[in-house]
């Protein structure tokens, strides 16, 4: 699988799956007519024009989910990485602590919202706040799974060796688990941006005329702008698409020495 | 916390408002109020914060977030009801701008022909359980999802919409609506401003300062001009245009929607047997549980003396 | 032997010990001591449970019954004082073949300069100073094993346990890391228990040889090696090295 | 760790929670007063009087809920494991597929919900299609990664038995892959309920009674019912627990024969 | 050899064959032709080179000169004659001693009934009955080995590859299974290719033993083992046998 492949496939897939849209668009435009096909299924190039005339507006958008979600991306990988590692130092901890993290992730965003708004406030602190409780959980699920993988041959060397628990986890389940913990990092990164748009729904703040995605899209919808509604998912999944790039970089570089997912094939 | 002292700044007090959506004319009154210094006028320094689809205007009222907030007076007197220590202190709307939207094309023509229909509302609405209940019909509903794009592509859509807004988008798409307003069912709550009870009791003269002012700003909104409120308006709303805002404004003055059906102006008014007429209809309807009385939850006693007077007159 | 064992205080105790796997009985009854300073070897059939008898030692695993104490201590408490190679390579596959070698000591809070040099010195005594750089995955099998050996020569314990460190390496490697071992004992002092197949391996290193039988494992026979303390690579050609190899191969095929 | 901790613990830290539960609201109540206090934080005995009280209609929604959560749970169980297979047996298929799996999986619920209820109805195709989306994704990265990671000195040996890529895929990567599987699998159960509400929210319908839990919640938000708020939030909470359960029982029974996470310590 | 190897066909041909990976050259212009039935031994030292042999006579490491066919074919399609047994178990740890051993004839399309009555006929021939339903992890290092090698023993291969197959094992275990090979190699007439580091088995079992030398791997020298085809245990005690072994192992050491 060369280089020139590896752009070329989803090149082709991508030609492709245009090629669907278009004429799904156009079958329904037949029956139905242009303009309300326009608003069901609009044309790709109808998303790009949109795209490119609300370029200025959705630029500023674009830049406060963007802020939004990177904070909470970054504050879920932290923290679920810190938690993880505490719940793996000791079944006690596990215990204790691990129906109460479910308890958090599963309690809607819905509910969840009006506190974080009456606790720390309209606006960007909720809206991450909201980013971080969507994408902490996939990160402790992971390397939770990885740290209790650790190959039991491994423990029992360290323990040969008088480890402390402390050098247990950093110097030999830390990096174990590292290949789950860069998943569960990219299914965070690809939640955060949907993450910091559904904060903007609940929590966000049209202060000033500038709101994040989220604002956008309840904007365009009023509207019935739909290729425009269509371009913002453009720009949340391109702010995805950075989130898990970086995550597939990092995945290269601290993996490609010795784990067979970057040995073996390319990665994603 | 209720803001139980209030903070001054050139001997202003400073106080908030929060709206229930993105700026728009149906909050045109209050950006007058500050864009022509009416609030300054009467000591006020007022912050608008525009609202979205979970304001949560209440939550924040009572807790003390902000001072003031608006809402439709029978969701107020729902929340009222159940425990949440507001009051209503003043209107700006005599007749709710709620409508349903339909196709001209629609096989509905009047409330009794939405027996057995979906109607995307909001879940729960007291208007709906009305209409069933007056009429004698059953009502299915949807949540809203903000936009009309299944409006436009289903002529027999029906959805619920302000008259004053989604009819000007639907005929730009090349669709002709219809509509049928709630208030003429006989369902007709204002909307209104209201406060956390702490602080009506606090700061009495602030809270009649505020309604006073912002009574004068929606009368001069009506009036106009009002370029520098609009200017405002556009600014917290970047897809806000000039036509839009006349569309909405018309649509208030032609349904009369600010002033009332009467030929006198009511602007601002709360006629407190009015009030209870809507009490009484959320009681029977099931919606409140127990008997609340409008002297408790929207006195009259914050309303500008001339106000008071006309209601003395009823 | 430079530091003269001392009779009365066993370094390894084992009393009456087994060890079961749920139902199957692995080591049974088990009696045995070690002085400071002996080599013993282990020999004994596939599966007889020679590792599993290290790992007793090691407080790896805790006797079903009876008793393991290390210089009187309990053997979690003694694992300062041990150095343990694995029938298993088990190298972290993230570290390179110098940081491999360097873990034991790093775990030990050992200064970072320190023991690269040591771990360097280690990796030329096995013969992989070409090798530094390498990821496990790199390396052949025998060279993985090297590579864990010399994770384990990078500490001085008291007390060394060995599960068959050179069954993977040729004979000419082998043989020079035996004499390397001993040399290294004579310098260090320290104790051992060695796994091996290989009679003439146990014959060359030990002063006591356990012969265990299989299904369930008992200590069949404990043999003395009756040769001089100091050996070296001459002493493979006397004849008498050959008795005795003869000698606990006949035991070996006696217990199976 | 014995079965009788294994209950005793997450009890003891959950009285911990309850009781700083009772302190945060009751020092709140004091300094705010009770009908605050009531809406921002209520007590937990005011949110089981609350689930008491609406039990009736609760348990409608919530028996809808569920449903939608299950089936979209299992649809994004069943599609995510068969499409990391297809992924995971060629690399063009993965080049061609993946960015496009990962831009469905970040195009925005508000955005992506319009079109479902258009094209498959309003109600419960949509919201258990929304589920899905919500769903599918970690199981696809997690059990991707589990295939890929493969040992590959186990993969010579499927070479050298001239192995079929089938073969292969179902006798080598997909055991392998297992423990990853199931870690996707579990956080798709917690998202799974949530899903379901936020389905709700955005293509639900009161079609034959009440709706679903996020039909209440957004009945109880503009009343500001808080406590009822908080009963729904028991209730999804509730509901996760139980998926969350189900697939820690089958991560017990399918990997305790062999896999560290099961046989070092005990699961999650 | 019951069946009579023909002389003009090589099974197994490499011509020039080096492998590098990276920079380095592991295996330099190796030329060699074994024909059917031959068992052809490999010894060197390690890290010579062996295992990258076998496995491009498999086809598991493309050679990156030269070229390596087996019966004329690229060695990927002739892959339904072959069997390997790694050096390392590679047991799938989620499988039953029973259920790993069945894999190969699994893979190969064998009905259940007879894939089980084939595994435990092998699994009885490696001394392993008794731990059928063992799981990988239960199971000692020897054990693990010999799981592997019965799963390799339930095929009928016509190439047989060993990579140091018995170097876990007692001496007593591996002289007899060192005869079961020679025993079944005269059933099945196959050609093999053998890994040891141990001159005795290499003469033992081979009629051609490569020596390697190591950095980069060459063919130090091809050693024609001259002893009856029919070899039994009695072999062991002749005196051309012993002859033969010392010539080997001064053959290896002068290689290293
Ligand atoms: N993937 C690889 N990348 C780089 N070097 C490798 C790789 N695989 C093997 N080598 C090198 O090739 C050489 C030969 O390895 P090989 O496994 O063939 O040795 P061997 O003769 O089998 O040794 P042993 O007897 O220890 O098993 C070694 O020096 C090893 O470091
Ligand atoms: N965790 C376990 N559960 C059950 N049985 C086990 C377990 N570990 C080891 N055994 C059994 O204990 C016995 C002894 O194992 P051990 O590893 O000590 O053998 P060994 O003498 O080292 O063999 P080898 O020479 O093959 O390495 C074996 O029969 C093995 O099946
Ligand atoms: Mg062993
Ligand atoms: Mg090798």
């Amino acid at each position: 699988m060369n280089k020139l492949k590896a752009i070329f496939l989803p090149f082709i897939s991508g030609i492709l799956l245009l090629g669907i849209w278009y004429s799904v668009a156009f079958v329904y435009a037949k029956n139905e007519g242009y303009e309300v096909q326009r608003i069901v299924i609009p044309f790709p190039h109808q998303i790009v024009e949109a795209l490119w005339d609300e370029r200025a507006i959705l630029w500023i958008a674009t830049r406060q989910t963007a802020f939004a979600a990177l904070v909470g991306f970054i504050a879920a990988v932290t923290f679920g990485y810190v938690l993880s590692m505490l719940l793996a130092s000791a079944v006690w901890v596990k215990r204790s602590l691990y129906p109460w993290i479910l308890v958090l992730q599963m309690t809607p965003v819905v509910v969840l919202a009006p506190i974080f708004v009456l606790w720390i406030g309209q606006g960007l602190p909720s809206i991450t706040a909201i980013t971080f409780m969507i994408g902490f959980f996939p990160v402790v699920a992971n390397t939770t799974m990885g740290l209790i993988s650790t190959d039991r041959n491994l423990i029992e060397l360290f323990e040969m060796s008088n480890a402390s628990k402390t050098q247990e986890i950093a110097y030999l389940r830390v990096p174990y688990a590292m290949p789950y913990f860069l998943t569960g990092m990219k299914i965070a990164g690809t939640l955060a941006p949907i993450g910091a748009i559904a904060g903007d729904l609940f929590a966000g703040s049209s202060q000033g005329g500038v709101g994040g995605i989220g604002f956008m899209v309840i904007l365009y919808n009023s509207q019935v702008k739909v290729p425009e509604l269509f371009a913002t998912a453009f720009v949340a999944c391109f702010l995805g698409f950075i989130f898990v790039g970086c995550v597939n970089w990092l995945h290269w570089m601290l993996l490609k020495n010795w784990h067979e997912s970057v040995r073996a094939t390319d990665i994603e | 916390a209720p803001t139980e002292q209030v903070s001054s700044t050139n001997g202003l007090v400073k106080v908030t408002l929060q709206t229930d959506w993105y700026a728009q004319a149906e909050h045109g009154g209050f950006y007058q109020a500050v864009a022509e210094g009416y609030y300054e006028d009467f000591g006020l320094d007022v912050t608008i914060l525009p609202g979205g689809p979970n304001a949560m205007a209440a939550q924040k009222t009572a807790t003390g977030k902000v001072e003031f907030a608006i809402g439709r007076a029978d969701d107020v007197v729902l929340q009222a009801s159940n425990g949440v220590p507001i009051l209503i202190v003043g209107s700006f709307m005599q007749h709710d701008p709620q409508a349903i939207l339909l196709h001209e094309e629609s096989s509905v023509n009047n409330f009794e022909d939405l027996d057995g229909r979906s109607v995307m509302t909001t879940p729960g609405a007291a208007m709906i359980k009305y209409l069933e209940k007056r009429f004698d019909i059953t009502i299915e509903t949807m949540p809203v999802d903000y936009g009309m794009s299944r409006f436009l592509a289903d002529k027999e859509f029906i959805q619920q919409c302000f008259i004053t807004s989604e009819p000007y988008y639907i005929r730009k798409e090349g669709a002709n609506p219809k509509t049928l307003l709630i208030a003429d069912s006989g369902y007709d709550p204002y909307r209104v401003m209201y406060t956390s009870k702490t602080f009506a009791q606090k700061n009495t003269d602030v809270v009649k300062a505020f309604v006073e002012a912002s009574v004068k700003g929606w009368k001069s909104y009506i009036a106009g001009p009002r370029d520098k409120a609009n200017e405002v308006i556009a600014k917290g709303n970047p897809k806000m245009t000039e036509e839009f805002l006349s569309y909405s404004l018309n649509a208030m003055i032609e349904n009369q929607l600010i002033s009332g059906y009467q030929d006198e102006d009511q602007t601002g008014l709360i006629d407190p047997d009015r009030m209870q007429a809507l009490i009484d209809d959320l009681f029977l309807l099931g919606v409140i549980e127990k008997k609340v009385f409008s002297r408790d939850l929207a006195p009259i006693s914050f309303l500008p003396e001339y106000l008071q007077e006309m209601i003395d007159l009823d | 032997m430079l530091i003269p064992p001392n009779p009365d205080t066993p370094l390894v105790k084992i009393e009456n010990a087994s060890k079961c796997f749920g139902d199957t009985i692995v080591l049974d009854r088990i009696n045995f001591s070690a002085k400071k300073g002996d080599f013993v070897s282990l020999v004994g059939p596939s599966g007889c449970g020679k590792s599993t008898f290290l790992k007793l030692i090691a407080g790896l695993h805790l006797a079903s019954e009876g008793s393991v104490t290390i210089d009187g201590l309990d053997p979690k408490n003694a694992r300062e004082e041990m150095a343990f190679i694995f029938q298993d390579a088990n190298l972290l596959p993230w570290r390179r073949v110098l940081s491999n070698v360097e873990l034991s000591s790093q775990l030990r809070g050992v200064s970072k300069r320190k023991r690269q040099e040591t771990a360097r010195e280690v990796l030329e005594l096995v013969g992989l100073s070409h090798a530094l750089r390498h990821f496990p995955w790199q390396l052949s099998g025998g060279m993985k094993m090297r590579v864990s050996i010399a994770r384990a020569l990078t500490l001085s314990p008291k007390l060394l346990l060995l599960d068959e460190p050179f069954g993977a390496l040729d004979e000419m490697t082998r043989d020079k890391l035996n004499e390397d071992l001993l040399r290294i004992k004579a310098r260090d002092g320290w104790t051992a228990f060695f796994v091996t197949h290989s009679a003439a391996e146990a014959v060359f290193l030990s002063n006591q040889i356990i012969v265990l039988s299989a299904k369930p494992g008992r200590i069949a026979e404990v043999i003395n090696v009756k040769l001089p303390a100091f050996r070296d690579a001459d002493l493979r050609e006397t004849s008498e090295y050959l008795r005795q190899v003869a000698n606990v191969s006949r035991s070996i095929r006696k217990a199976h």
